[in-house]
């Protein structure tokens, strides 16, 4: 098979996968060894790059900043160190006016880390509008096993940008916590088709939270970024009001709504059994016109 | 102290100008005969789309109808709504809208000052609290991450050792003064009549910039985020 | 009246039919009824079979049986203790004897009831040779089965998931014992008949549907890197070397490895055709892309798999199928044809020792063994040759007295469990002495050194069935156990002497670069995969769809 | 947690000139990260830096490393380990791979 699926990559895999070859310059590489100073004490072991590797790169010959998150790391948690590396990019990112891609794989704020990495995070979405004022397009990427959630799933909901692939999940509270709250019988977490089908990338796509749905592999991935490399999406009343509207009508419509099939068929899919299956570009493709 | 005898403590009469409906505040009053619009939570209420919705649209009609006024936010939610409906809505977004709306407000000379009152916990905080020019807490706040107690459920690091490690480790607190130490919070403010003033002082001294890391660093809190941050810039601009 | 010495078990099914009169009339039984008909029944002293296996369970019929108070000096033969339910017999003490094979599930649970001294073990059997015993010594005087459906005169249709049923339903029926079903609809048709009613004595159409587990489905997702460099090391150093032409698979992600690399890593060694022909193995889904690029001619099954029935149903070139279309298994037919007809066998355990016995028990579980042995070791009375039947044979240096083929038996084991546990021990936890008592002093190993030819580990495989010697067997284990304490007693000269006879072989002397031990040389990365090579004809469970 | 500090005698290395260090592998249940990183001052032998969230394995650890030590060129080297219960295969396995990025052409 020649795809490489994004999700199966590791977060370098990623960051090289995506950029012109051999573009990327990694700032704070591994061997500055610039790591959590809490884990040791809890007896985990720590990561040269703490999870996160930043730097720059160009893609089609345009210059950008990026960040990777590695999620099988402490689950792509976002901790002291972690959010200070992703807060100075995204500095960096608004002082040189350069796109700022984000590969998010997280489950959001580092628990072992208490709320340094909460301040990080809430630090992190300061910088984020911060490039967005300085029309510096921040696109999340996300499509990888952990998706983003928690802290993380909000800072890429005030990106210019998301770009999804279908086995990407974009939400605040995970399946867990969920089930947690409101019983097994609300929300099974185990039950992973409804799992993906309430946080998972086409169900985002439908509702407008998603701005591009591609395939889950890097050439489709890549070129999903490439083409939201242009301008920023600034923050005017205009665009605000536009979506307070959006989101108010979104409410409303689906109000009495429980299963996510009904999202679908309301959003011009017609057979969503089937569409389960499609790939993200037959799934976009295939979606009547009234869909957003 | 409850939303009903708070709101007067800061507001005096003024707080008449505030409606409080299922746990969401908006409004309007005075603080020391300055105007100020005014949203938040209340009795430590879970946030969900329609409440973010209510405080965004909020926000919205003070950029429209009352140009560079003030907007003070109080905080009082233990959290997002962990619902699997809520979810499914798309929370994240209606968040995300609620903190693009405050930018709004904010490149429209709009100061955002926010007081953590009762609850300020996780989601709840990062969505609106968190994103004011200046933040502050009352000293009887509920604010962090989470509590020691569920921090250890899900980390299954025994609750002694993290309080142990906290001692030294103020991240591992919960509560204001710890977030305090740590940048989060510019202040703990005692819960008494000094509270109007020192809101006044506090919206007069306001500035945009995001002094949260250097604050830790110079508190000894949050000893390596402002060092990182600005390793990072240093290196990227060679 | 006198009585004769000719039919007292014929009387006597007849006494307990005729109080089950008094409650119900025919052979439908409405559910609530089914704790009275049970307690009509059955008497004390019955050797009473309950069915179950790792798949599919009389659930309904365990639960309403665990809740009666009048059992007493009850003899159980099941293949499997896998439900609560099971349990609740021994914690009540009705139980003089059980005679099993697998309790995997229950294995800790299983553990202390046997320390406690609620667990009188009869013995611990393989499956054929537990169903051998209900022809001869062990026929069950009451059998509770399951099947999906039943039709009014009280035949059974017992779908995808035949597994033991006709070898439970045939020696009680034909020796004058009770079969009661429950069944999860009775219908006016069936869609075939696999029981005639004259086999069955109740029908009861359970409030609930039987449970079915789907135990043998693998998410190639959680394959890893050294599953796939052990897989291929086995598809050239055995199935490639030996032309294995019919084999079994266990239900590991090693083996999940080996069918996913065929098309791909197989195909690029032209092995198209040559191997992997004849199957005896469950529908498994990680076989699809396989089936579907032509590599395999047959699969017989001891049982279905949960969501493979639509896929099944439309290869009947591939599975048995019956004459309505639907897919068709028999566990010890099954197992009976793992036994004679099949060049390999290749599986895992949890443990071999330094002398290549297996077992998966561990201490404080006992877990029994399942079908493994009964394709697991050399079937002494195969008489009919093959490739790979007579190359092995030959390694084997047979003797004038000796047959002159061996089954190929491979054990594929990471020299480490999950948690830096070492597969490989000096000695088995097996021979824990508790468990030995309650066995007659007899260990359970699942499989015997003797009979396995062949070990895979990620370090290379040791061919113990050229090895000459006891001593030399144990210095070809300590070649390929790595960084286990076994492994690092071994001595580099041995070694190098076993490589250099082809008895110990690493990944450079089969040809195999570890550097392209990659995922992407699955022919399938996940479950969704499966589904479209399928051409959407399999329906996986929801644990499953991550989508 | 468990660390451990051990050299072997190693051939030389040759350090490509547009690299300064080598990472592969990510710290997560049962895997390791491993960093290769220059060190003249021992050409001759490779400097291991281990931490590890399962202590008890030294022998097996000594013994993976010290084969890696023997079979490879990578004297005049300091491999830093991060390991969250990897087996020792997946250890060997990013040695090799880390290696790889330095020396393609190592047998």
């Amino acid at each position: 098979m020649s795809r490489v699926p994004y999700h199966e990559l590791k977060a370098r895999e990623r960051l090289a996968a995506i950029v012109d070859p051999g573009s990327f310059a990694e700032i704070l590489p591994p061997p500055a060894r610039v790591m959590s100073p809490y884990l040791p004490k809890l007896g985990i072991p720590v990561a040269f790059d703490d999870g996160l590797a930043i730097g720059r790169a160009t893609i089609d010959g345009k210059p950008i900043y990026l960040a990777a998150q590695t999620g099988q790391f402490v689950g792509g948690s976002v901790g002291e160190v972690h959010s200070a590396k992703l807060v100075g990019l995204l500095k960096a990112a608004a002082r040189d006016r350069l796109p700022c891609v984000l590969l998010i794989e997280s489950g959001g704020v580092r628990l072992h880390e208490g709320s340094s990495g909460e301040i990080g995070i809430a630090e992190a979405i300061r910088a984020v509008f911060a490039c967005r004022a300085a029309g510096a397009p921040v696109i999340a990427v996300i499509g990888s096993d952990i998706g983003a959630y928690g802290g993380m799933g909000i800072l890429s909901a005030c990106c210019d940008f998301r770009v999804m692939t279908e086995h990407g999940r974009l939400g605040i509270s995970g399946p867990i916590v969920i089930e947690k709250w409101m019983g097994k019988a609300a929300y099974d977490s185990a039950d992973r088709a409804l799992v993906w089908k309430t946080s998972g990338g086409k169900t985002r796509y439908l509702l407008g939270d998603a701005n591009a749905l591609v395939n889950d592999d890097t050439a489709a991935v890549r070129a999903g970024i490439a083409r939201l490399l242009g301008p920023a999406s600034p923050v005017t009343l205009a665009a605000i009001e536009a979506r307070q509207a959006e989101l108010a009508a979104r409410l409303e419509q689906f109000a009495a709504v429980t299963s996510p099939e009904a999202i679908w068929q309301a959003r011009g899919v017609t057979d969503p059994a089937a569409a389960t299956l499609d790939d993200a570009e037959t799934f976009v493709a295939s979606l009547a016109p009234a869909a957003p | 102290m409850t939303t009903a005898e708070l709101l007067p403590l800061l507001f005096g009469e003024s707080a008449a100008g505030i409606t409080v409906t299922d746990q969401i505040l908006t409004g309007y009053a005075t603080v020391a005969g300055q105007d100020v619009a005014v949203l938040g939570t209340a009795d430590g209420t879970y946030i969900n789309n329609a409440a973010a919705l209510r405080l965004s649209a909020h926000v919205i009609e003070v950029v429209k109808t009352r140009p560079g006024l003030p907007i003070v936010m109080l905080v009082d939610s233990a959290g997002q709504e962990p619902n699997r409906t809520a979810e499914m809505l798309g929370l994240a977004g209606y968040f995300g809208h609620l903190l693009a709306s405050l930018e709004l407000a904010r490149n429209q000379s709009h100061r955002l000052l926010t007081l953590a009152t009762g609850k300020a916990i996780g989601g709840a905080f990062i969505c609106y609290g968190m994103f004011a020019d200046a933040i502050y807490a009352l000293d009887s706040a509920s604010v962090g991450l989470m509590p020691v107690e569920a921090m250890a459920a899900v980390t299954k690091i025994p609750v002694a050792t993290l309080e142990e490690l906290s001692k030294t480790l103020p991240a591992l607190e919960f509560g204001a003064e710890p977030f305090a130490l740590l940048g989060g919070v510019k202040e703990v403010w005692p819960t008494d009549a000094s509270l109007p003033a020192k809101l006044a002082a506090a919206l007069a001294s306001a500035t945009t910039e995001d002094d949260r890391a250097r604050l830790g660093k110079e508190r000894g809190g949050r000893t390596l985020a402002f060092d990182v941050q600005q390793r990072v810039l240093a290196d990227s601009a060679r | 009246m006198t009585s004769s010495p000719r039919d007292t078990r014929r009387r006597n099914k007849a006494a307990r039919l005729s109080r089950a009169a008094a409650l119900v009339a025919g052979k439908l039984v409405p559910h609530e009824k089914t704790a009275d008909l049970l307690r009509a029944v059955i008497e004390p002293g019955d050797i009473l079979c309950l069915e179950g296996d790792n798949q599919k369970q009389a659930d309904f019929l365990a639960e309403q049986l665990a809740s009666l108070d009048s059992l007493r000096d009850l003899h159980l033969v099941m293949s499997c203790i896998t439900l609560p339910s099971h349990l609740e017999l021994f914690k009540k003490g009705v139980v003089r004897q059980v005679d099993f094979c697998y309790a995997g599930p229950q294995g800790n649970a299983v553990a202390d009831l046997l320390a406690a001294g609620q667990f009188p073990i009869g013995a611990i059997h393989t499956y054929n040779e537990l169903y051998a015993r209900y022809y001869i010594d062990l026929t069950p005087r009451v059998a509770l089965i399951a099947a999906a459906k039943a039709d009014r005169a009280g035949n059974l249709f017992l779908a995808a998931n035949t597994e033991e049923t006709p070898a439970i339903v045939e020696p009680t029926a034909f020796y004058d014992g009770v079969v009661i079903a429950q069944v999860n609809e009775i219908v006016d048709e069936l869609p075939r008949i696999d029981i005639p009613t004259d086999q069955v004595d109740f029908v009861i159409e359970a409030p609930y549907p039987m449970h079915l587990t789907a135990l043998f489905t693998r998410d190639p997702a959680a394959i890893t890197d050294v599953q796939i460099l052990m897989a291929m090391m086995a598809i050239r150093g055995i199935y490639e070397e030996y032309e294995v032409e019919s084999l079994n698979h266990g239900v590991g992600f090693n083996t999940s490895a080996i069918e996913l690399l065929l098309p791909t890593y197989g195909e690029e060694l032209g092995l198209k055709g040559k191997i992997c022909k004849y199957w005896m193995v469950n529908p498994l889904p990680t076989m699809i892309p396989a089936i579907e690029a032509g590599w395999v001619e047959t699969v017989f099954s001891v049982g279905g798999e949960v969501g493979m029935e639509r896929y099944t149903a439309a290869r009947p070139d591939i599975y048995f199928t019956g004459r309505d279309g639907s897919f068709h298994s028999n566990r010890p037919m099954g197992q009976l044809a793992g036994h004679y007809a099949i060049d390999m066998f290749i599986g895992a355990s949890l443990q071999v020792d330094i002398h290549g016995n297996s077992s998966t028990v561990s201490k404080g579980r006992i877990t029994g063994f399942g079908g493994a042995p009964n394709m697991g070791c050399q079937p002494t009375g195969r008489r009919h040759p093959s490739k790979a039947w007579l190359k092995a044979g030959r390694e084997a240096n047979p003797g004038p007295g000796s047959l002159p083929g061996r089954k190929l038996v491979v054990q594929m084991v990471e020299t480490f469990q999950s948690g830096r546990v070492p597969t490989f021990v000096e000695s088995l936890d097996a021979q824990d002495p508790a468990i030995k008592a309650a066995m007659q002093g007899v260990a359970p190993v699942m499989i015997y050194g003797d009979d396995v030819t062949h070990l895979v580990t990620e370090e290379g495989i040791a061919n113990l069935g050229a090895c000459r010697s006891p001593e030399e067997r144990t210095a070809a284990i300590r070649a390929v156990a790595g960084y286990t304490p076994v492994g690092l007693k071994r001595s580099l000269a041995d070694t190098a002497a076993l490589r250099a006879r082809g008895i110990v072989r690493l990944p450079e002397d089969l040809g195999v670069s570890p550097a392209r031990a990659n995922r992407s040389l699955l022919a399938a990365q996940e479950i969704k995969d499966l589904v479209r090579i399928s051409g959407g004809l399999y329906d996986p469970p929801a644990k499953f769809v991550d989508w | 947690m468990e660390t451990f500090q051990h050299s072997f005698p190693s051939r030389p290395l040759a350090w490509p000139a547009d690299r300064s260090w080598a990472l592969a592998g990510v710290v997560g249940s049962g895997n390791l990260e491993v960093l290769i990183e220059p060190n003249p001052a021992a050409p001759d032998a490779v400097a291991y830096d281990l931490q590890t969230s399962i202590p008890g394995y030294a022998d097996s650890w000594k013994a993976a490393l010290a084969d890696f030590a023997a079979h490879y060129a990578v004297g005049g080297t300091r491999i830093t380990l991060h390991d969250q219960g990897a087996a020792p295969v997946v250890i060997t396995m990013r040695l090799r791979q880390a290696l790889d990025l330095l020396t393609p052409a190592q047998p």
